[in-house]
């Protein structure tokens, strides 16, 4: 494209340089998909600590079409922003796009998702494969030999093979010595509560009920997964793995009939994200501890850890973060059997 | 014929299924988990149907399966309404949402396809914007019986053989209808011998379900709409002129049908019915997901024309599309039984699908 | 005071760039039977459609008056109600429904909150009865033939509760023994009292059946007079606007001995295992008229149908064409052969009617309107063109649907394409039907003119005088096989009748 | 007449975005985006129109997107085959496939809804099969610059004007042909009046997109098949058929068209389409994954039936496919242009959907 006008930084500001006289600051943060709950709370902290900086935030949700995302990026990128933040809904197909972001001179923020192949200025992280090893972990420390069933997410979504793969990396250790037998595994497509809930009547019925847990990759799989699990008198016998600390997943936890679920501290990776966003709008750089290879260099990476929740610690993180009301939580638990409040 | 066809493809698959299961398949607890399963999309089917004899399609009812099941639990969650008046919401939200989707096929003439199409899209985005992509959860107790409870024994074995005895109390009185008329009367060995059938098969489905916990009350909800919509496409002028409409339009306004009302009455009742469905997968779930209901127009459209519904409309049969939609909730079932990878279950579904299409097809020549 | 049932002033319908009805004036007394008669085109259905309903009081101009009382009618429904019944020209029944379903479909017993299926299905035996027809009131109307359905129609109308019946071409699809059933049951309702409007492009039922007769002409009334002081020719006159000699413009033609066509021993069985053509042997010469009488469902249709490669089943005997054996499995081998099959149901087998007609005049010699395998538009526009107006097709352009044709005009192009292939035979199924008799006069001409030419043809017509009017042999079918044979001079209607019912079981 | 509504439809969705984007969604730049967002639609909507023209549908073409796009890469990266090899590859297995479900449509007359649906779900269980549930990346740059490169400024000219100059020697010479012919003629001024207008939009566009960087690739690729689409169903033989077939398959049989070869052909068409939709997804996504086209069929059908595409069969036509597929994606990139939240955006798409194929309707009666 030598010699060509492709002047977009010139036609740009001549635009919407006027809307920009005050020297605002707007950063873009494309989303995976608004429809799931957790990104809504991403997005909410995000926004809030972003204005709270003193820069405008342009929010769009791809709904999980990865064409979709790399279109609506695009969309942003002839929007004049400053800085652009990802939320990839695939860490490998975005790479054109934010290639063309740094051709432009916009920095580049990978949120919770690496952007593999491209050239981006700092990711803030849960690692996703950790995340899978923690659910297996947790399970595996209450229920260290046994039948264990895998309900993978939707077979069509990425993370939910990387879940996969960091269940197994603590699993397989564990089938090969003879301690744990898998009885079976299957995917929820889309991850859909309603298929979840039919795998796992599916999975008692011909395991006749012998199984003594679940490996279920997020909480709305799980809570189908309990619902049949209900049905036979297992809920709270069979335990069982989440994700995401979604409400409902949570009150099942301090119900005790979910055992566990991955809380990725969404407002400490929100605020740290909008944080970073902020320093790399106004050309800082960022600094990190440790980097992660992408395929194309080392980025900055700045690790946040998820955490394992289970009933003993619902009020020390979850609640004390505000990422759920206490009341909320225990609302269907009797008030004699709550914990105390924080 | 063609049911015979059908009836013979099930039975095919129950005994693949049941050899491959070593048997589980046909295990009391699994066929009552069967009929559980296929519920919600056996409640679509039997709307659907008339959709599709109309002539038309409908592409909404996953969204507004979604949709109604979660203004449900956002009503009973959020704001508290009691069990009953939440159902009762649902239905009409589902009606309502039928009308005007109705009203656009009807008196804008817009095809069903983009119509519903649009619906499709609509009902997704009022059910995220209202949940904020929340999972709404959990129900009482009285929602959660919806979908969770079985029926007493006793009681199920008691509607059996009230459902028997109307049967012949009906066939006894209707042969000596036609005969009073002057009718052409089938041998009684025909007549008395279906009833025979249908009464073993009644009993012992009842039997086996028995056997596990009862008859589970999502299927009751199935068989209850069930027999109301066959009454309604074959007893009453409704569902006649939805028959005429389909199979030929401009003769049915010829004879002085209204198109457009009629039309629009097809729509409602899906609607109407897509509330039922989002009611009884939200119980059935105890929650409300942001994403529930997606895809299954598709599934409602395949057990109809496995169940012998034609997509040029004017053929079709309730009955049919029941049979269509435990078909589909068979081949889900058996194969996750079986354990089968994802990649093959898509690829076998596919193929079943196909394959089950096309013996029916091949079977009428 | 004359007692009129009905009284049409001043009606005017324009239908975008047509103005199908032009200040019309319709009157008809109470009881009589009154014949409608025009060429194709002339606005019959449409005067019809205004009374019934179909075009609602507003989208024209003029009053009705029924009983001498105005009304405005805003629905079929509102024209039901206030006793008018009418046999629209195409047919109005619902295929995948059974008779007695057809029958009722807007009678009161099947708007019943809950329907009576018993009595439904009685009444609708009384009525299949009533008209002659032996068969169970639960077949499907799909399969019955079209001059079963058409009687069907028919009983359908009488169901409800006439004062005025409209029959629109009630006959077009009949075989002369149904018509015979259907005047006879005309002469009754006149007995009873029922008033009745009677469109037909037949001027012998019309001069038989007939009190008055008013006839109409590029949306104008004629005239209107007592059928005592018409006779066919005055009618023809007044409809065509000019004299026409003759009806059936036969020419002594010289006719060559060598046979086109010798079909020999030849046997269909349907995919049902049933035999529908059975051993039939015939010759067709070149240059020769072969007529194919027969009663409704004797199998003619079928028997060329299946000749042409155009119906499923499995046909045994062999098929000489210009002295080869041939093999035809498909349309595609009949048109490489020579054949060309213009059908009973133009629309349905003839015609592509979303199409234009320069397309649908092509679509069948498609390739001969290629350059470098690229359709040379204007080659073809040129083509159509030239054919079309030899076969003095009317029409607004050659860019017009054909569905937008009348029924004359459209049979003319289905003609014209045929005619594209320079076919050496050309069948000829019910060519005439629903066509006026100066189009009719227009066929007859093109159909002599090809026979002069050398083409081979075959005239399946269930109209006897058009059989024998055109005919230089005629053979006669019943239940799938020939039973009689006779030259153009030995054949009289009567002849033709006994081979035509003597095939039947006695 | 339905053009212009068309075209008025575009305009004022052109209008309203630019509105309220302060007239970015008009920018050089967002045309450029627009028309690279739109172009894997576009491909699939030029063979979904053939389809729908023949009375079929194809509920498959999602799903076939994600194979072929997926064997591309799995080709590409895995099997280090080179770029050219896999666009043939990709093609080869599209067509394959639309032959296998032409087959069942044509020769089994198994109905194209559920054939197709069916397809779905194949194709999708091949993919996941086929790639383990991976994503496969990167490309090489040459496979990169199928959806991601830019025709230099002076060739773009040159490419405008040479199709100018054709557009001027193709109605020269057609006029001098229906004189010929003694065929009616219009004036002079409608036919090179209508040359102007065209000529004006193609140097417009031109100069747009050369604003920018140039003419993107892929709409390249859309233009191209366009024109051969054009071409083929509107002067060749197979083209012709497939209306007819569409507007009355019996008459077409009877005039001796070989309905299920030309049939089959149809869908083998729409296979290849959807190969080469595949290959340029997976190199703008420059990744294939198992989820790429998911509900594409969807967008595609309604671009056609926006586009005028009767889904009665028999009518429609590329041109106006590829206007659908534009205003498809002129809504979508405008609402992304506006920030509009989530929820709204399936509202107002549905909406927008609904109403302009009722606009479309209403104006032509
Ligand atoms: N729906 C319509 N739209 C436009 N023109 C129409 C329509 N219906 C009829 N016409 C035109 O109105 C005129 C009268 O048609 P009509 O069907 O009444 O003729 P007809 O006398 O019944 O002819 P036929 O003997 O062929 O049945 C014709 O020119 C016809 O083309
Ligand atoms: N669609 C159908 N379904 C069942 N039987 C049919 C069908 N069409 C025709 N038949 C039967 O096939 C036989 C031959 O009918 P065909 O139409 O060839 O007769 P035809 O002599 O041409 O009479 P017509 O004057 O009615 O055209 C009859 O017995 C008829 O009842
Ligand atoms: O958090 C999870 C997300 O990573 C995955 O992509 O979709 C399901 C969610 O539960
Ligand atoms: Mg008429
Ligand atoms: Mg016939």
């Amino acid at each position: 494209a030598c010699g060509q006008d492709a002047g977009t930084q010139a036609e740009g500001t001549d635009k919407s340089g006027g809307e920009k006289s005050d020297g605002k600051l707007k950063i873009g943060l494309s989303v995976s998909d608004l429809t799931l709950e957790r990104w809504q709370h991403d997005r909410d902290f995000f926004v809030e600590k972003a204005e709270e900086l003193g820069a405008e935030v342009v929010v769009q949700s791809a709904n999980g079409d990865e064409e979709k995302q790399l279109s609506q990026i695009q969309n942003m990128l002839s929007q004049d922003i400053d800085a652009l933040v990802i939320i990839a809904i695939n860490s490998d197909a975005l790479s054109p796009v934010v290639d063309k972001a740094k051709s432009e001179g916009i920095p580049v923020l990978a949120y919770d998702r690496l952007v593999n192949g491209a050239d981006i200025d700092a990711y803030v992280s849960f690692d996703n494969v950790r995340v899978g090893e923690m659910q297996a972990e947790y399970l595996v420390d209450k229920v260290p030999t046994g039948k264990y069933f895998l309900m993978g997410g939707s077979p069509t979504d990425n993370n939910a093979k990387m879940f996969r793969e960091g269940q197994m990396n603590i699993i397989q250790p564990l089938v090969d010595k003879g301690d744990i037998e898998i009885i079976g595994d299957q995917w929820a497509k889309g991850w859909d509560a309603n298929e979840a809930l039919k795998i796992t009547e599916n999975a008692l019925t011909a395991n006749k009920n012998d199984i003594d847990a679940i490996v279920a990759s997020n909480d709305n799989t799980a809570g189908g997964a309990i619902q049949a699990l209900d049905a036979q008198g297992l809920a709270g016998k069979v335990v069982i793995s989440g994700q995401d600390a979604d409400l409902a997943g949570v009150q099942r936890i301090a119900e005790g009939t979910q055992t566990m679920t991955v809380y990725k501290p969404i407002k400490a990776i929100a605020i740290k994200c909008a944080e970073v966003a902020v320093q790399l709008a106004k050309g800082e750089t960022v600094t990190s501890d440790s980097t992660v290879n992408n395929g194309k260099l080392d980025v900055p990476f700045i690790k946040l850890d998820p955490i394992k929740v289970g009933q003993e610690n619902i009020v020390d993180t979850l609640i004390k973060d505000e990422f759920h009301s206490y009341d909320d939580v225990y609302k269907n638990v009797p008030e004699d059997e709550r914990p105390p409040r924080p | 014929m063609q049911a015979y066809t059908l009836i013979i493809a099930l039975v095919l698959i129950a005994v693949i299924f049941g050899f491959f299961t070593g048997g589980e398949f046909l295990s009391s607890r699994n066929i009552s988990n069967l009929f559980s399963q296929m519920s919600v999309i056996a409640i679509l089917a039997i709307g659907m149907t008339l959709i599709i004899v109309a002539g038309h399609i409908d592409l909404s009812v996953g969204s507004l399966v979604g949709l109604t099941g979660g203004v449900a639990a956002i009503l009973h969650v959020w704001y508290d309404w009691n069990t009953f008046a939440v159902v009762i919401a649902a239905i009409v939200v589902g009606a309502l949402f039928g009308i005007w989707q109705g009203w656009w096929v009807a008196y804008r003439a817009v095809p069903a396809f983009i119509v519903t199409l649009g619906g499709m899209l609509i009902f997704r985005g009022i059910l995220i914007g209202l949940s904020k992509g929340q999972t709404v959860s959990p129900m009482n107790d009285s929602f959660k019986a919806i979908s969770n409870s079985y029926l007493p024994f006793t009681i199920g074995y008691m509607l059996a053989l009230v459902s028997i005895g109307l049967l012949i109390v009906w066939t006894v009185r209707n042969r000596a209808k036609r005969k009073n008329l002057d009718l052409l009367l089938p041998a009684p060995l025909i007549d008395y011998g279906k009833v025979g059938i249908y009464s073993f098969f009644i009993l012992l489905a009842t039997y086996m379900l028995n056997r596990y916990q009862g008859i589970p009350t999502p299927i009751l909800i199935v068989i209850f709409f069930a027999a109301v919509f066959i009454f309604v496409s074959s007893k009453t002028s409704f569902g006649r002129y939805v028959y005429a409409i389909g199979g030929n339009q401009e003769a049915a306004a010829l004879s002085g049908i209204n198109i457009k009302r009629n039309t629009l009455w097809v729509f409602t009742s899906m609607g109407a019915l897509a509330g039922v469905a989002g009611v009884i997968l939200t119980s059935r779930l105890n929650a409300a997901t942001v994403n529930a209901g997606n895809m299954y127009e598709l599934d409602a459209i395949a057990a109809c024309v496995i169940g012998g519904t034609s997509l040029m409309g004017g053929k079709g049969k309730v009955v049919g599309a029941l049979i269509g939609a435990l078909i589909m909730a068979s081949i889900d079932n058996g194969m996750s039984m079986m354990n089968i990878e994802t990649f093959w279950q898509y690829i076998v579904k596919g193929l079943i699908l196909i394959v089950a299409v096309w013996i029916d097809i091949a079977s009428k020549k | 005071m004359e007692n009129y049932a009905l009284q049409m002033k001043a009606i005017t319908k324009e239908f975008p760039g047509v103005r199908a009805l032009d200040n019309v004036t319709f009157s008809v007394r109470k009881g009589e039977i009154h014949a409608l008669c025009g060429e194709n085109g002339a606005g019959k259905s449409t005067l019809m459609k205004v009374l019934s309903g179909v075009y609602p009081h507003g989208t024209y101009d003029g009053q009705i008056l029924i009983n001498g009382q105005k009304v405005e009618l805003k629905s079929i429904k509102e024209s039901q109600n206030a006793g008018v019944s009418i046999i629209y020209q195409e047919l109005a029944l619902v295929e995948e429904m059974s008779v007695a379903e057809n029958l009722f479909l807007s009678h009161d017993l099947m708007r019943a909150r809950i329907i009576d299926w018993n009595k439904i299905y009685s009444e609708a035996q009384k009525w299949l009865d009533h008209i002659g027809l032996d068969i169970d009131p639960q077949t499907k109307v799909g399969h019955l033939t079209v001059g079963k359905q058409q009687l069907i129609e028919i009983a359908k109308a009488l169901t409800q509760k006439t004062e005025i019946l409209i029959l629109d071409e009630p006959t077009a699809a009949l075989t002369e023994s149904d018509v015979d059933i259907l005047i006879k049951l005309l002469n009754d309702l006149r007995a009873e009292g029922v008033t009745c409007i009677y469109i037909s492009h037949k001027l012998g039922e019309v001069m038989t059946l007939a009190d008055t007769v008013t006839i109409i002409r590029d949306g104008q009334t004629v005239s209107t007079d007592r059928i005592e002081d018409l006779s066919e020719e005055m009618i023809i006159t007044k409809m065509v606007g000019r004299e026409l000699t003759e009806l059936f413009p036969y020419e002594e033609r010289p006719i060559s001995s060598e046979n086109i066509l010798d079909v020999k021993n030849y046997t269909v069985i349907d995919p049902l295992g049933k035999k529908i053509i059975n051993d039939v042997s015939f010759t067709l010469k070149k240059g020769e008229i072969l007529g194919f009488s027969g009663l409704m469902g004797a199998g003619r249709t079928e028997l060329f149908m299946s000749l042409f490669g155009g119906l499923r089943g499995n046909p045994t005997g062999t098929v000489l064409i210009d002295g080869k054996a041939t093999m035809i499995k498909n349309p595609a081998d009949a048109i490489r052969e020579g054949l060309a099959y213009v059908s009973e149901d133009r629309k349905r087998y003839g015609l592509v009617l979303g199409m234009d007609i320069t397309k649908n005049t092509t679509l069948a010699a498609l390739n001969k309107m290629m350059k470098l395998k690229v359709i040379d538009n204007a080659l073809e526009v040129k083509t159509a063109g030239d054919i079309t107006y030899k076969m003095n097709l009317k029409a607004p352009n050659l860019e017009a649907l054909v569905g937008q044709l009348s029924g004359g005009n459209q049979q003319k192009v289905v003609l014209s394409k045929w005619l594209l292939n320079d076919p050496k035979v050309l069948i000829l199924d019910e060519p005439t039907r629903g066509i006026d008799v100066g189009a009719k006069y227009e066929i007859y001409k093109i159909i002599n003119e090809l026979a002069s030419q050398g083409v081979g043809i075959v005239i399946v017509s269930s109209e006897l005088p058009e059989v024998l009017g055109m005919s230089d042999r005629i053979l006669v079918m019943a239940e799938g096989k020939i039973t009689g044979e006779f030259s153009r001079e030995e054949a009289t209607q009567e002849k033709i009748m006994t081979c035509a019912t003597g095939g039947e079981k006695s």
